[in-house]
Protein backbone atom coordinates (compact mmCIF):
# COMPACT_ATOMS: atom_id res chain seq x y z
CA UNK A 1 0.00 0.00 0.00
CA UNK A 2 1.08 3.38 -1.16
CA UNK A 3 0.04 7.00 1.15
CA UNK A 4 1.62 9.74 0.16
CA UNK A 5 0.10 12.62 2.17
CA UNK A 6 1.08 15.96 4.14
CA UNK A 7 -0.13 14.73 7.36
CA UNK A 8 1.66 13.01 9.67
CA UNK A 9 1.44 9.10 10.45
CA UNK A 10 1.07 6.32 13.54
CA UNK A 11 3.65 4.00 13.54
CA UNK A 12 1.80 1.72 15.98
CA UNK A 13 -1.25 2.14 14.43
CA UNK A 14 0.30 1.26 10.86
CA UNK A 15 2.37 -1.48 11.86
CA UNK A 16 -0.87 -2.82 13.75
CA UNK A 17 -3.06 -2.64 10.85
CA UNK A 18 -0.51 -4.26 9.00
CA UNK A 19 -0.53 -7.57 10.81
CA UNK A 20 -4.64 -7.39 11.71
CA UNK A 21 -6.75 -10.85 11.67
CA UNK A 22 -3.17 -11.89 9.30
CA UNK A 23 -1.50 -15.02 11.44
CA UNK A 24 0.79 -16.21 8.67
CA UNK A 25 3.00 -12.84 9.49
CA UNK A 26 5.82 -14.05 11.50
CA UNK A 27 7.84 -10.99 11.30
CA UNK A 28 7.44 -6.84 10.80
CA UNK A 29 10.35 -5.23 9.66
CA UNK A 30 10.35 -1.31 9.30
CA UNK A 31 12.07 1.84 8.77
CA UNK A 32 11.23 5.13 9.87
CA UNK A 33 13.07 8.21 8.02
CA UNK A 34 12.85 11.49 10.36
CA UNK A 35 14.16 14.73 9.97
CA UNK A 36 17.96 15.48 10.99
CA UNK A 37 19.36 18.48 12.45
CA UNK A 38 23.32 18.51 12.46
CA UNK A 39 23.72 20.78 14.98
CA UNK A 40 26.45 23.44 14.53
CA UNK A 41 26.76 25.93 11.67
CA UNK A 42 25.03 23.42 9.50
CA UNK A 43 22.17 23.45 11.70
CA UNK A 44 18.49 22.73 9.80
CA UNK A 45 16.09 24.64 11.29
CA UNK A 46 13.03 22.76 9.17
CA UNK A 47 12.50 21.82 5.60
CA UNK A 48 10.21 21.64 3.11
CA UNK A 49 9.48 18.45 0.81
CA UNK A 50 8.74 18.87 -2.73
CA UNK A 51 7.43 16.22 -5.00
CA UNK A 52 5.98 15.57 -8.54
CA UNK A 53 2.48 14.52 -7.53
CA UNK A 54 1.71 11.31 -9.98
CA UNK A 55 4.70 10.37 -10.49
CA UNK A 56 5.64 9.85 -6.93
CA UNK A 57 2.54 7.77 -6.31
CA UNK A 58 3.61 5.71 -9.88
CA UNK A 59 7.32 5.37 -8.78
CA UNK A 60 6.25 4.49 -4.80
CA UNK A 61 3.99 1.20 -6.52
CA UNK A 62 6.49 0.34 -8.85
CA UNK A 63 9.04 -0.06 -5.72
CA UNK A 64 6.10 -1.97 -3.95
CA UNK A 65 5.58 -4.23 -6.85
CA UNK A 66 9.08 -4.95 -7.17
CA UNK A 67 9.64 -5.80 -3.54
CA UNK A 68 6.75 -8.42 -3.67
CA UNK A 69 7.78 -9.70 -6.59
CA UNK A 70 11.64 -10.63 -5.34
CA UNK A 71 10.12 -11.45 -1.25
CA UNK A 72 7.21 -13.65 -0.14
CA UNK A 73 6.00 -10.56 1.62
CA UNK A 74 2.32 -10.88 3.33
CA UNK A 75 1.58 -7.02 3.06
CA UNK A 76 4.07 -4.23 2.46
CA UNK A 77 3.36 -0.13 3.52
CA UNK A 78 4.95 3.06 2.18
CA UNK A 79 4.03 6.22 3.31
CA UNK A 80 5.90 9.70 2.27
CA UNK A 81 5.27 12.77 3.72
CA UNK A 82 5.77 15.82 2.16
CA UNK A 83 6.06 19.85 2.67
CA UNK A 84 7.11 21.75 5.72
CA UNK A 85 8.71 19.08 8.76
CA UNK A 86 10.89 19.87 11.55
CA UNK A 87 14.01 18.14 13.09
CA UNK A 88 12.02 14.97 14.49
CA UNK A 89 9.26 15.00 12.29
CA UNK A 90 9.05 12.02 10.92
CA UNK A 91 9.32 11.77 6.84
CA UNK A 92 9.13 8.40 5.70
CA UNK A 93 7.59 4.99 6.85
CA UNK A 94 7.94 1.90 4.98
CA UNK A 95 7.15 -1.38 6.25
CA UNK A 96 7.42 -4.86 5.16
CA UNK A 97 5.41 -8.21 6.89
CA UNK A 98 6.60 -11.63 5.85
CA UNK A 99 6.25 -15.14 7.31
CA UNK A 100 9.68 -14.99 8.06
CA UNK A 101 11.89 -12.65 8.90
CA UNK A 102 14.53 -12.11 6.49
CA UNK A 103 12.35 -11.67 4.22
CA UNK A 104 10.90 -8.58 5.79
CA UNK A 105 14.29 -7.02 6.92
CA UNK A 106 15.89 -7.27 3.32
CA UNK A 107 12.57 -6.08 1.82
CA UNK A 108 12.98 -3.49 4.21
CA UNK A 109 15.86 -2.29 3.56
CA UNK A 110 15.09 -2.54 -0.49
CA UNK A 111 12.14 -0.30 -0.49
CA UNK A 112 14.25 2.50 1.42
CA UNK A 113 16.97 2.37 -0.96
CA UNK A 114 15.16 2.18 -4.13
CA UNK A 115 12.75 5.00 -3.12
CA UNK A 116 15.62 7.62 -1.72
CA UNK A 117 16.62 7.34 -5.17
CA UNK A 118 13.68 6.61 -7.85
CA UNK A 119 10.86 8.64 -6.04
CA UNK A 120 10.63 12.04 -6.71
CA UNK A 121 11.25 14.41 -4.06
CA UNK A 122 13.49 17.09 -3.04
CA UNK A 123 14.38 18.66 0.12
CA UNK A 124 14.78 22.56 0.61
CA UNK A 125 16.24 22.92 4.24
CA UNK A 126 16.25 25.75 6.14
CA UNK A 127 19.42 27.12 7.59
CA UNK A 128 20.75 29.90 9.21
CA UNK A 129 22.16 31.23 6.30
CA UNK A 130 19.46 31.23 4.43
CA UNK A 131 17.53 28.03 2.52
CA UNK A 132 19.52 25.69 0.51
CA UNK A 133 18.08 22.27 -2.08
CA UNK A 134 20.01 19.08 -0.43
CA UNK A 135 21.95 17.60 -2.65
CA UNK A 136 21.86 13.61 -3.83
CA UNK A 137 24.37 11.32 -2.75
CA UNK A 138 26.47 9.15 -4.02
CA UNK A 139 26.01 7.01 -1.05
CA UNK A 140 22.33 6.35 -1.80
CA UNK A 141 23.08 5.71 -5.24
CA UNK A 142 25.51 2.81 -3.76
CA UNK A 143 22.77 1.66 -2.03
CA UNK A 144 20.43 1.12 -4.68
CA UNK A 145 23.01 -0.21 -6.87
CA UNK A 146 23.32 -3.28 -5.12
CA UNK A 147 19.78 -4.41 -5.29
CA UNK A 148 20.58 -4.52 -9.16
CA UNK A 149 23.61 -6.50 -8.62
CA UNK A 150 22.09 -8.90 -6.29
CA UNK B 1 3.69 19.65 -24.43
CA UNK B 2 3.38 20.31 -20.72
CA UNK B 3 7.07 21.07 -19.42
CA UNK B 4 7.54 21.02 -15.48
CA UNK B 5 10.54 21.89 -13.20
CA UNK B 6 11.30 20.86 -9.75
CA UNK B 7 13.73 22.34 -7.27
CA UNK B 8 16.43 24.40 -7.83
CA UNK B 9 15.51 23.97 -11.73
CA UNK B 10 12.24 25.20 -10.83
CA UNK B 11 13.86 28.23 -8.35
CA UNK B 12 16.49 29.22 -11.47
CA UNK B 13 13.64 28.53 -14.58
CA UNK B 14 11.15 30.63 -12.35
CA UNK B 15 8.56 28.33 -13.45
CA UNK B 16 6.99 25.36 -12.45
CA UNK B 17 5.09 24.06 -14.92
CA UNK B 18 4.65 25.60 -18.74
CA UNK B 19 2.63 24.41 -22.11
CA UNK B 20 4.47 25.48 -24.97
CA UNK B 21 4.09 24.43 -28.79
CA UNK B 22 7.42 22.61 -29.27
CA UNK B 23 8.85 24.21 -32.89
CA UNK B 24 8.83 21.84 -35.50
CA UNK B 25 12.61 19.50 -35.02
CA UNK B 26 12.41 19.26 -31.54
CA UNK B 27 11.52 15.59 -31.25
CA UNK B 28 13.18 14.33 -28.24
CA UNK B 29 14.01 15.21 -24.77
CA UNK B 30 17.58 16.59 -25.78
CA UNK B 31 16.26 19.01 -28.30
CA UNK B 32 13.53 20.40 -26.50
CA UNK B 33 16.31 21.05 -24.04
CA UNK B 34 18.05 23.25 -26.34
CA UNK B 35 15.29 24.70 -27.44
CA UNK B 36 14.77 26.06 -23.74
CA UNK B 37 18.43 27.15 -22.94
CA UNK B 38 18.27 29.52 -26.01
CA UNK B 39 15.86 31.19 -23.99
CA UNK B 40 18.41 32.13 -21.70
CA UNK B 41 18.67 33.88 -18.39
CA UNK B 42 17.44 31.25 -16.21
CA UNK B 43 16.94 28.44 -18.72
CA UNK B 44 20.18 28.52 -19.81
CA UNK B 45 21.53 28.40 -16.08
CA UNK B 46 19.49 26.13 -14.94
CA UNK B 47 20.08 23.52 -18.18
CA UNK B 48 23.93 24.52 -18.30
CA UNK B 49 25.14 20.86 -16.80
CA UNK B 50 22.92 18.14 -17.86
CA UNK B 51 24.42 15.92 -15.58
CA UNK B 52 22.52 17.26 -12.67
CA UNK B 53 19.57 16.79 -14.53
CA UNK B 54 17.43 13.94 -14.48
CA UNK B 55 14.10 13.81 -16.88
CA UNK B 56 10.46 12.01 -16.73
CA UNK B 57 8.96 11.50 -19.83
CA UNK B 58 5.00 11.07 -19.00
CA UNK B 59 6.62 10.47 -15.17
CA UNK B 60 8.41 7.49 -16.18
CA UNK B 61 12.10 7.97 -15.92
CA UNK B 62 13.79 8.86 -19.45
CA UNK B 63 16.63 9.53 -20.98
CA UNK B 64 17.76 12.53 -23.32
CA UNK B 65 17.08 10.52 -26.58
CA UNK B 66 13.79 9.73 -26.02
CA UNK B 67 11.14 10.82 -28.77
CA UNK B 68 8.82 13.16 -27.12
CA UNK B 69 5.60 14.92 -28.59
CA UNK B 70 2.96 17.73 -28.30
CA UNK B 71 0.61 15.11 -26.11
CA UNK B 72 3.50 14.54 -23.77
CA UNK B 73 4.21 15.89 -20.07
CA UNK B 74 8.39 16.03 -19.84
CA UNK B 75 9.52 17.09 -16.22
CA UNK B 76 13.17 18.12 -15.47
CA UNK B 77 14.56 18.07 -12.40
CA UNK B 78 17.66 17.91 -9.59
CA UNK B 79 18.26 14.12 -8.25
CA UNK B 80 16.04 13.19 -6.05
CA UNK B 81 16.54 13.31 -2.20
CA UNK B 82 13.56 12.12 -0.75
CA UNK B 83 13.34 9.09 2.14
CA UNK C 1 17.54 -0.95 26.56
CA UNK C 2 16.51 -4.11 27.57
CA UNK C 3 13.31 -4.95 28.75
CA UNK C 4 11.91 -9.09 29.35
CA UNK C 5 8.58 -9.26 30.43
CA UNK C 6 5.93 -11.03 30.53
CA UNK C 7 3.48 -8.04 29.40
CA UNK C 8 2.99 -6.75 25.74
CA UNK C 9 4.44 -3.76 24.47
CA UNK C 10 3.58 -0.78 22.21
CA UNK C 11 5.24 -0.56 18.94
CA UNK C 12 4.98 2.72 18.25
CA UNK C 13 4.78 3.99 22.03
CA UNK C 14 8.64 2.42 22.01
CA UNK C 15 9.92 3.92 18.91
CA UNK C 16 8.45 7.56 19.66
CA UNK C 17 10.37 6.98 23.21
CA UNK C 18 13.63 6.16 21.06
CA UNK C 19 14.12 9.04 18.94
CA UNK C 20 12.55 11.83 21.62
CA UNK C 21 14.17 14.68 21.62
CA UNK C 22 17.11 13.54 19.86
CA UNK C 23 17.42 15.08 16.51
CA UNK C 24 20.60 13.20 15.65
CA UNK C 25 18.81 10.46 14.60
CA UNK C 26 17.91 10.25 10.87
CA UNK C 27 16.59 6.73 10.90
CA UNK C 28 14.55 4.04 12.75
CA UNK C 29 14.95 0.53 12.00
CA UNK C 30 13.36 -2.10 13.61
CA UNK C 31 11.77 -5.60 13.84
CA UNK C 32 8.74 -6.81 15.68
CA UNK C 33 8.43 -10.96 16.00
CA UNK C 34 4.92 -12.03 16.05
CA UNK C 35 3.41 -15.70 16.88
CA UNK C 36 2.58 -17.72 13.38
CA UNK C 37 0.17 -19.89 12.57
CA UNK C 38 0.51 -21.75 10.02
CA UNK C 39 -2.77 -23.42 8.82
CA UNK C 40 -3.47 -26.83 8.50
CA UNK C 41 -2.15 -30.36 10.43
CA UNK C 42 0.30 -28.67 12.45
CA UNK C 43 -1.71 -25.60 13.35
CA UNK C 44 -0.29 -23.92 16.80
CA UNK C 45 -3.07 -22.75 18.94
CA UNK C 46 -0.98 -20.74 21.23
CA UNK C 47 2.86 -21.40 22.67
CA UNK C 48 4.94 -21.05 25.78
CA UNK C 49 8.07 -19.05 26.04
CA UNK C 50 10.17 -20.19 28.89
CA UNK C 51 13.50 -18.61 29.67
CA UNK C 52 16.30 -18.76 31.47
CA UNK C 53 15.59 -15.75 34.08
CA UNK C 54 19.31 -13.59 34.56
CA UNK C 55 21.28 -15.26 31.51
CA UNK C 56 18.61 -13.74 29.58
CA UNK C 57 19.22 -9.98 30.29
CA UNK C 58 22.66 -11.06 30.69
CA UNK C 59 23.15 -12.18 26.71
CA UNK C 60 20.51 -9.52 25.89
CA UNK C 61 22.94 -6.97 26.95
CA UNK C 62 26.09 -8.71 25.53
CA UNK C 63 23.75 -8.60 22.17
CA UNK C 64 23.16 -4.99 22.25
CA UNK C 65 26.58 -3.62 23.58
CA UNK C 66 27.84 -5.81 20.42
CA UNK C 67 25.29 -3.83 18.20
CA UNK C 68 26.73 -0.26 19.34
CA UNK C 69 30.57 -1.81 19.41
CA UNK C 70 29.76 -2.30 15.71
CA UNK C 71 27.89 0.34 13.99
CA UNK C 72 27.12 3.78 15.22
CA UNK C 73 23.87 4.10 16.85
CA UNK C 74 22.33 7.04 19.36
CA UNK C 75 20.16 4.01 20.63
CA UNK C 76 18.73 0.35 20.87
CA UNK C 77 16.02 -1.62 22.42
CA UNK C 78 15.30 -4.72 22.90
CA UNK C 79 11.91 -6.11 24.64
CA UNK C 80 11.48 -10.07 24.60
CA UNK C 81 8.34 -11.59 26.10
CA UNK C 82 8.04 -14.97 28.16
CA UNK C 83 4.94 -17.10 28.83
CA UNK C 84 1.89 -17.96 27.36
CA UNK C 85 1.35 -16.23 23.51
CA UNK C 86 -1.14 -16.52 20.93
CA UNK C 87 -1.34 -16.35 17.29
CA UNK C 88 -1.12 -12.70 16.59
CA UNK C 89 0.56 -11.62 19.59
CA UNK C 90 3.78 -9.74 19.47
CA UNK C 91 6.87 -11.81 20.67
CA UNK C 92 9.86 -9.95 20.57
CA UNK C 93 10.97 -5.89 19.31
CA UNK C 94 14.40 -5.01 18.16
CA UNK C 95 14.52 -1.33 17.28
CA UNK C 96 17.91 0.81 16.83
CA UNK C 97 18.01 4.57 15.55
CA UNK C 98 21.47 6.03 14.14
CA UNK C 99 22.27 9.46 12.27
CA UNK C 100 22.25 6.90 9.21
CA UNK C 101 19.86 4.05 7.55
CA UNK C 102 22.40 1.90 6.88
CA UNK C 103 23.42 1.58 10.33
CA UNK C 104 20.37 1.09 11.43
CA UNK C 105 19.11 -1.18 9.00
CA UNK C 106 22.16 -3.59 9.77
CA UNK C 107 22.64 -3.24 13.31
CA UNK C 108 18.77 -4.51 13.58
CA UNK C 109 19.06 -7.53 11.49
CA UNK C 110 21.93 -8.81 13.51
CA UNK C 111 20.11 -7.73 16.81
CA UNK C 112 17.48 -10.46 15.79
CA UNK C 113 19.84 -12.73 14.31
CA UNK C 114 22.04 -13.10 17.65
CA UNK C 115 19.16 -12.98 19.48
CA UNK C 116 17.78 -15.94 17.71
CA UNK C 117 20.77 -17.66 18.52
CA UNK C 118 21.96 -16.50 21.91
CA UNK C 119 19.32 -15.67 23.92
CA UNK C 120 17.85 -18.60 26.29
CA UNK C 121 14.00 -18.47 25.57
CA UNK C 122 12.36 -21.87 23.78
CA UNK C 123 9.20 -22.35 22.26
CA UNK C 124 6.49 -24.64 23.77
CA UNK C 125 3.81 -24.74 21.05
CA UNK C 126 0.28 -26.10 21.55
CA UNK C 127 -1.07 -28.26 18.66
CA UNK C 128 -3.84 -30.32 18.66
CA UNK C 129 -2.21 -33.14 18.54
CA UNK C 130 -0.42 -32.02 22.16
CA UNK C 131 2.64 -29.83 23.24
CA UNK C 132 5.62 -30.07 21.25
CA UNK C 133 9.06 -27.87 21.70
CA UNK C 134 10.39 -26.12 18.67
CA UNK C 135 13.50 -27.42 17.13
CA UNK C 136 16.02 -24.71 16.75
CA UNK C 137 16.66 -23.98 12.66
CA UNK C 138 19.82 -24.30 10.74
CA UNK C 139 18.84 -21.53 9.28
CA UNK C 140 19.32 -19.50 12.45
CA UNK C 141 22.49 -20.60 13.20
CA UNK C 142 23.54 -19.61 9.39
CA UNK C 143 21.48 -16.26 9.64
CA UNK C 144 23.68 -15.46 13.08
CA UNK C 145 27.01 -16.96 11.12
CA UNK C 146 27.37 -14.51 8.75
CA UNK C 147 27.83 -11.60 11.20
CA UNK C 148 30.69 -13.37 12.40
CA UNK C 149 32.24 -13.91 8.70
CA UNK C 150 31.54 -10.10 8.13
CA UNK D 1 26.21 -26.90 42.86
CA UNK D 2 23.47 -24.99 41.18
CA UNK D 3 22.09 -27.17 38.58
CA UNK D 4 18.97 -25.87 36.11
CA UNK D 5 17.29 -27.63 33.30
CA UNK D 6 15.26 -25.97 30.65
CA UNK D 7 12.63 -27.24 28.31
CA UNK D 8 12.39 -30.54 27.34
CA UNK D 9 15.54 -31.47 29.58
CA UNK D 10 13.50 -30.14 32.60
CA UNK D 11 10.70 -31.98 31.01
CA UNK D 12 12.32 -35.22 31.03
CA UNK D 13 14.62 -35.06 33.89
CA UNK D 14 11.45 -33.82 36.08
CA UNK D 15 13.44 -31.15 37.95
CA UNK D 16 14.21 -27.89 37.13
CA UNK D 17 16.88 -27.04 39.68
CA UNK D 18 18.49 -28.99 42.47
CA UNK D 19 21.50 -27.73 44.91
CA UNK D 20 24.18 -31.09 44.62
CA UNK D 21 27.12 -31.90 46.53
CA UNK D 22 29.49 -32.32 43.31
CA UNK D 23 31.56 -35.95 44.40
CA UNK D 24 35.15 -35.82 44.04
CA UNK D 25 36.44 -36.45 40.54
CA UNK D 26 33.80 -34.43 38.98
CA UNK D 27 35.35 -31.19 38.20
CA UNK D 28 34.73 -30.24 34.57
CA UNK D 29 30.86 -30.36 33.07
CA UNK D 30 31.64 -33.56 30.95
CA UNK D 31 32.24 -34.85 34.37
CA UNK D 32 28.63 -33.75 35.75
CA UNK D 33 26.67 -34.82 32.83
CA UNK D 34 28.97 -38.22 33.52
CA UNK D 35 27.22 -37.99 37.07
CA UNK D 36 24.00 -37.18 36.41
CA UNK D 37 23.73 -40.25 33.65
CA UNK D 38 24.46 -42.54 36.01
CA UNK D 39 21.39 -41.49 37.78
CA UNK D 40 19.60 -43.22 34.92
CA UNK D 41 15.65 -43.02 33.89
CA UNK D 42 15.05 -39.36 32.98
CA UNK D 43 18.89 -38.02 33.24
CA UNK D 44 19.91 -40.76 31.42
CA UNK D 45 16.95 -40.12 28.32
CA UNK D 46 17.69 -36.54 28.63
CA UNK D 47 21.67 -36.44 28.28
CA UNK D 48 22.06 -39.54 26.10
CA UNK D 49 22.70 -36.87 22.65
CA UNK D 50 24.63 -34.22 24.30
CA UNK D 51 25.02 -32.82 20.54
CA UNK D 52 21.13 -31.28 21.53
CA UNK D 53 22.53 -30.46 24.61
CA UNK D 54 23.65 -26.45 25.43
CA UNK D 55 25.87 -25.53 28.80
CA UNK D 56 25.81 -22.15 30.61
CA UNK D 57 28.36 -21.96 33.56
CA UNK D 58 27.44 -18.93 35.50
CA UNK D 59 24.79 -18.11 32.94
CA UNK D 60 27.48 -17.66 30.08
CA UNK D 61 27.87 -20.13 27.58
CA UNK D 62 30.54 -23.50 27.88
CA UNK D 63 31.56 -26.24 26.72
CA UNK D 64 32.02 -29.94 27.81
CA UNK D 65 35.75 -29.20 29.05
CA UNK D 66 34.75 -25.98 31.04
CA UNK D 67 36.24 -26.43 34.61
CA UNK D 68 33.36 -26.44 37.47
CA UNK D 69 33.21 -26.12 41.55
CA UNK D 70 31.53 -26.44 44.22
CA UNK D 71 30.03 -22.87 44.05
CA UNK D 72 28.95 -22.61 40.44
CA UNK D 73 25.90 -22.45 38.64
CA UNK D 74 25.25 -24.90 35.71
CA UNK D 75 22.55 -24.85 33.13
CA UNK D 76 21.59 -27.77 30.62
CA UNK D 77 19.44 -26.52 28.10
CA UNK D 78 18.07 -27.44 23.89
CA UNK D 79 19.20 -24.94 21.31
CA UNK D 80 17.31 -21.73 22.02
CA UNK D 81 14.19 -21.06 19.90
CA UNK D 82 13.26 -17.36 21.32
CA UNK D 83 12.85 -14.53 18.99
Amino acid sequence: MIKVQREDFDVGAELDALARDNHAIGGIASFVGLVRDVAGAQSVGAMTLEHYPGMTEKMLAKTEAEARRRWPLETCLIIHRFGRLEPGDRIVLVATASAHRQAALEACAFLIDWLKTKAPFWKLEETAAGTRWVAARASDDQAAARWVAE
Amino acid sequence: MKVLYFAWLRSKTGVAEETLAPPPGVTTVAGLIDHLKARGGGYADALKDLSCVRIAVNQEFAELDQAIGAGDEVALFPPVTGG
